[in-house]
């Protein structure tokens, strides 16, 4: 039971600084009140002002990011962005971090990450049409690590599946640097018809503001302020309340608010979900962004545990709760509405005109401040920002060591980052909706969007190991890398959301690479015309001092006008020609190869040229368009070994390639390139649109993986090679 | 004539049903809530959908069999009329008493999701006439709790009177005598782990399912 | 009032794979020594004399929802308690 | 040879679900005076007696694996047998 200090007592014993808020930002809170705050005032302010709520590191560093486009319905700032994509219907996306939460008890951090972000979907007014995840886990050579990839595997799924939402796709990569501070990163998207476009916003003097959902109790409390603050070993103790999610109960709110949306949108002012900070940052939120005040009645609040002090309803992030505006007079249906999904509908606040943000407590007034202060006025920091000392600007190139390049190919199949992740993805219910066409068959996932012909491209990429190396040009390489994978589907990109999930703001060394890696990533998202329309910060990614790689999830959405153009990974034919599209280097630093060989990576990071990039995206488009290739994969780890390695293992055919590249180079990890297939019958039109793109590689068939490059031969048979790619990832989690 | 699906709160494969019914069958479903105490009138069929019946907490199914709507089709199945119970509908059905056996956690402690090969055990049931005998089908399966127990005697039964409609090829689940689909004694109620709505189409990834609703479909024109 | 606990398990010829897949951590843990592992389910419930016979009400309880008796057995204890605790 | 027998229920301030579920469950079935449900795990054990501590080592079970202790609180009770049973 927490006790509540009087405003001197917080002073002097400046438990302030324990909640995360400067000596300054306390100063700040003076004179925006005119006084010393109470203990209720501070507990409001340090989790508003928290890295989390505030985005005040991030936030000068965000503004990099191209934001608009003739598209974009909505960009940052409501639960998620959305895109149109005509007819009348718009797609809604956006991601969410829960590291913390998930190295603290994986199944139900991962679980409550997934539970979050569809509620960010669905507050929109979308219906959630697709789940994908994005995970980044320590070796698989301890069993905490085992447990964890199990555990959040369990989570995920089980949240998503009983929420009848297909988890569709997304990736799963092991390095050390993640042992004690995993990555779980859950995006959602939507689809939602433009006229049912909600806004997370308290307008009108009077109108109602409405609990819907699950009962308040003490969990997670200090959520926000907790995923904002370092994670060391000698915390444990302080930790609060692991949140438990219930998606059942989650299922049940949904259909409700989609329900009151689309049925009753007349007496629906606003809609947000309760997330991080709870009931303060979702009322504070709504309130402000519509330009008025809000008191609220706390003993209205429903509760699950006795004793609640005020700090603690406001800030317990309990899951499965969303705040509504309601029209003056409409209360009993909305009461009558949650009823019938066995949901509680709870009157406990209003609208007022004074934008005060006043809270009530057994009667008395026990928080009054001004909701612009709390929502609008924390303070923004530019840190220092220092490049790290392992970013090399020394050329130098590292070079594979390939003694039996068959031997090299088998051994980096079995590699848990490119092996084959059914054993992660068949976990997940990603057919339910009845509307998924391809998830391993396609480098970006394929969802059909029922009564057109249309379907969405959706697909989550980070590459950690290149922003480490270059923090600005791995950023330009993971948007460009979500981008191939939509083209090689047959989508044309929309627009991206992002987690950004790095180290300490405060550190200059991670904020250098949360800066450059920012810079990169808006650079490409204008060259790609892709704004970015949501996101997540999660800063303080570091354990024991030693912060993870800098880890930018990138989601993109893309859209493919017409069934027709859907195209797989897979060799379609015996016979059919293989190409590869773009030029090969010696690309090795930060490849799954060098970490392989050298068990960490290192060297500077090759170049990579954007504009290159666009040219070659745009070839496959045209190529798709003109049905001149019958199926298209990027390159991404591994190379081009894996990935004609991929194309095969996915259709059951064999494959037999001749080129002038080295052994070695087989895995090389240039950028900017697809491997296509062309009917035998469209040589000449194929080779006379992609010209001197394309290098002839050779002709699927047979049931060997055979390759003969300038310097040595790589032959192996394809159930084998198979077998060691299917399972060992399964293998090293038992 | 209306194919009734049932819905309890948690069911997340009601629509899927729904569309697979009326726009790849061209009959008409309806939607029938679980707090419902009777079926429309005019129902040819009962289907209990796949999804998470009050979360599945407990036991999947068991909190569903409760509901109100429960008695009414019972009463139906009595009457020696079609009821279908894919997934979690089927572990409604075991709960509720219309089918023998359980569905237990499965075997590898995970839920799975994934493509499934089934060979077709009986062919002649109004649910299975549109296969051959022995034909393999291709169904997704997509559960955590699918692994059919039932004690020997039952066994023998079932099998004694060809109520084992169908079988996994490499059971994923660890189910008794592989079994993934069975009809009650009577052989007018079906329970099935996989789910045919969602071989339905092409499009998805095959159509074997089809034939399990056309051959439903046909048997109740028939027996008019 | 009466506090009832209820345990859940399989039927002794049921394998129970999730007793097994325990056993199997504690044994990587250096538990060797753990030679059987059961698992099931375990309910704490409140319950308010109401005049009927107790234990028939939580018999009932278990054979239609607690316990699915095609596959698990269960037990359960009863103590009386003076009023609800908080 | 020890008989084992632990109970990992949620922390009090941990929302339980199932239970919850499982009293509306009771209810509707005509059990209105179940006033509360909790839902824990329930395990059964056997430990061949090696000469250590035997609290200390089911302490350590529930602490590292039984037991999730960020939520999660257990109890125990250790029994002697003489021997295995069947
Ligand atoms: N954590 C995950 N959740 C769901 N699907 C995943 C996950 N990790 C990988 N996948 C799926 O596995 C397949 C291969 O992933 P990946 O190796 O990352 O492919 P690529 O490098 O071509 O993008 C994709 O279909 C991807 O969606
Ligand atoms: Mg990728």
């Amino acid at each position: 039971m927490m006790t509540e200090l009087t405003p001197t007592e917080i002073r002097d014993q400046k438990l302030y600084l324990q909640w995360g808020l400067s000596e300054d930002e306390y100063q700040q809170i003076q004179n925006d009140l005119g006084r010393l705050p109470n203990f209720t005032e501070t507990g409001l302010f340090a989790a508003m002002w928290s890295e989390h709520c505030s985005y005040k590191n991030s936030k000068p560093l965000l503004k990099q990011f191209p934001t608009t486009g003739d598209q974009i319905l909505q960009g940052p700032g409501e639960g998620a962005g959305i895109v149109d994509i005509g007819d009348g219907q718009a797609v809604v996306f956006k991601a969410e971090s829960h590291n913390h939460p998930t190295a603290v008890e994986p199944y139900q951090g991962a679980a409550t990450g997934v539970g979050g972000i569809v509620r960010d979907i669905f507050s929109m007014g979308a219906r959630p049409i697709a789940l994908m995840d994005s995970l980044h886990f320590g070796e698989l050579n301890d069993a905490h690590t085992k447990y964890l990839v199990d555990q959040t595997i369990a989570g995920i799924g089980d949240y998503g599946n009983c929420m009848g939402i297909p988890t569709v796709g997304g990736e799963t990569t092991f390095d050390s640097i993640y042992q004690s501070n995993p990555v779980m990163n859950a995006m959602c998207v939507g689809l939602l018809d433009v006229n049912d476009q909600q806004k997370g916003a308290a307008a009108g003097v009077g109108n109602s503001i409405y609990y819907v959902g699950a009962k308040t109790g003490r969990d997670g409390i200090q959520g926000a302020i907790f995923a904002s603050t370092e994670f060391s070993d000698e915390h444990e103790t302080q930790r609060s309340a692991v949140q438990v999610g219930d998606p059942f109960a989650e299922k049940q709110l949904m259909e409700a608010c989609l329900e009151l949306i689309h049925e009753h949108s007349d007496i629906l002012v606003g809609i947000q979900d309760m997330g991080a900070a709870g009931l303060v940052s979702s009322s504070a939120e709504m309130g402000a962004k519509a330009g008025y005040g809000m008191e609220i009645n706390l003993d209205t609040v429903p509760k699950r545990e006795n004793g609640m002090i005020p700090y603690e309803l406001m800030l317990s992030e309990s899951q499965e709760r969303m705040l509504l505006c309601i029209k003056q007079g409409h209360e009993r249906e909305v009461e009558e509405l949650f009823r019938r999904y066995d949901s509680e509908a709870v009157q406990i606040g209003k609208v007022t005109a004074n934008k005060q943000y006043q809270l009530f407590f057994k009667n008395q007034l026990v928080a009054d401040v001004p909701i612009h202060a709390l929502v609008d006025e924390a303070p923004v920091y530019r840190q220092p920002s220092q490049k790290p000392a392992h970013i090399s600007n020394k050329a130098g190139q590292w070079y594979p060591q390939i003694d039996n390049l068959t031997n090299t190919f088998e051994q980096i199949l079995k590699q848990p980052t490119i092996a084959n992740k059914s054993a992660i993805y068949e976990r997940y219910d990603s057919q339910v909706q009845t509307n998924t066409i391809s998830t391993d068959r396609s480098d970006a996932a394929v969802v059909r969007i029922r009564g057109t012909k249309k379907a969405l491209a959706m697909t989550t990429d980070a590459n950690p190991r290149y922003l480490y190396l270059d923090p600005q040009i791995g950023g330009q390489i993971a948007v460009s890398e979500a981008a191939r994978n939509i083209v090689a589907t047959g989508g044309i990109p929309l627009a991206i959301t992002d987690c950004l999930n790095f180290g300490s703001p405060e550190d200059p060394e991670s904020y250098y690479e949360l800066e450059q890696a920012t810079k990169g990533m808006a650079e490409a998202c204008a060259t790609f015309d892709t704004p970015v329309i949501s996101g997540n910060v999660s800063l303080y990614n570091e354990s024991n001092q030693q912060p993870i790689y800098p880890t930018p999830m990138v989601g993109m959405v893309g859209l493919i006008e017409n069934l027709d153009w859907i195209t797989t990974l897979d060799f379609k034919k015996d016979g059919d020609l293989i190409y590869v599209l773009g030029k090969t280097g010696d690309d090795f630093n930060g490849s799954e190869i060098q970490k392989m060989q050298d068990t960490d990576i290192h060297g500077q990071l090759f170049d990579f040229d954007l504009e290159y990039e666009k040219k070659q995206q745009q070839l496959v488009t045209k190529l798709i368009h003109q049905r001149l290739i019958k199926s298209a994969h990027d390159l991404a780890e591994g190379g081009l070994a894996i990935g004609l390695a991929e194309s095969s293992f996915a259709s059951g055919r064999g494959f037999s390639v001749k080129t002038q590249l080295t052994g070695g180079q087989l895995f090389s990890e240039t950028q900017s390139r697809f491997i296509v297939t062309v009917d035998p019958e469209n040589q000449t039109q194929f080779e006379k649109m992609a010209g001197n793109a394309a290098t002839y590689l050779g002709v699927v068939g047979g049931q060997q993986l055979r390759i003969q490059a300038s310097d040595s031969l790589l032959q192996i048979d394809l159930k084998q090679a198979q077998a060691s790619w299917k399972g060992a990832l399964e293998w090293q989690l038992k | 004539m209306k194919y009734s699906i049932i819905r309890f709160p948690g069911s997340n494969c009601d629509w899927d049903m729904f569309y697979t019914l009326q726009d790849v069958m061209n009959v008409t479903p309806v939607f029938v809530d679980y707090r419902e105490e009777e079926l429309p009138e005019n129902t040819a069929a009962v289907f209990i959908p796949g999804g998470f019946s009050y979360g599945d907490y407990l036991r999947s199914g068991a909190i569903a069999r409760f509901s109100p709507i429960m008695e009414a089709v019972k009463r139906f199945a009595d009457s020696g009329r079609p009821v279908v119970g894919i997934c979690n509908g089927f572990q409604v059905l075991t709960e509720a008493g219309l089918l023998p056996g359980a569905l237990r956690r499965n075997d590898s402690l995970n839920f799975i999701c994934k493509p499934q090969k089934l060979t077709v055990e009986n062919s002649q049931t109004r649910f299975t006439s549109r296969f051959n005998l022995n034909q393999t089908v291709m169904f997704p399966i997509a559960h955590g709790e699918g692994n059919y127990y039932c004690d020997e005697d039952t066994l023998k039964k079932l099998e004694s009177n060809q109520q084992i409609l169908f079988r996994y090829q490499g059971n994923p689940n660890g189910s008794t005598d592989d079994i993934a689909g069975i009809t009650n004694e009577r052989g007018n109620v079906l329970g099935m782990m996989p789910h045919p709505e969602r071989a339905s189409d092409a499009l998805l990834g095959g159509a074997d399912g089809k034939l399990l609703f056309q051959s439903l479909i046909e048997s109740v024109a028939q027996n008019i | 009032m009466y506090n009832v606990k209820v345990y859940v398990t399989y039927k002794k010829s049921i394998l129970d794979p999730q007793g097994e897949a325990i056993k199997t951590a504690l044994h990587r843990m250096e538990h060797q020594d753990v030679m059987q592992v059961t698992v099931g389910k375990y309910f704490e419930m409140q319950i308010k004399d109401n005049g009927q016979n107790i234990d028939e009400q939580v018999n009932k309880m278990c054979d239609e929802l607690l316990a699915n008796v095609n596959m698990e057995t269960y037990r359960y204890e009863i103590t009386e308690a003076a009023k609800v605790e908080e």
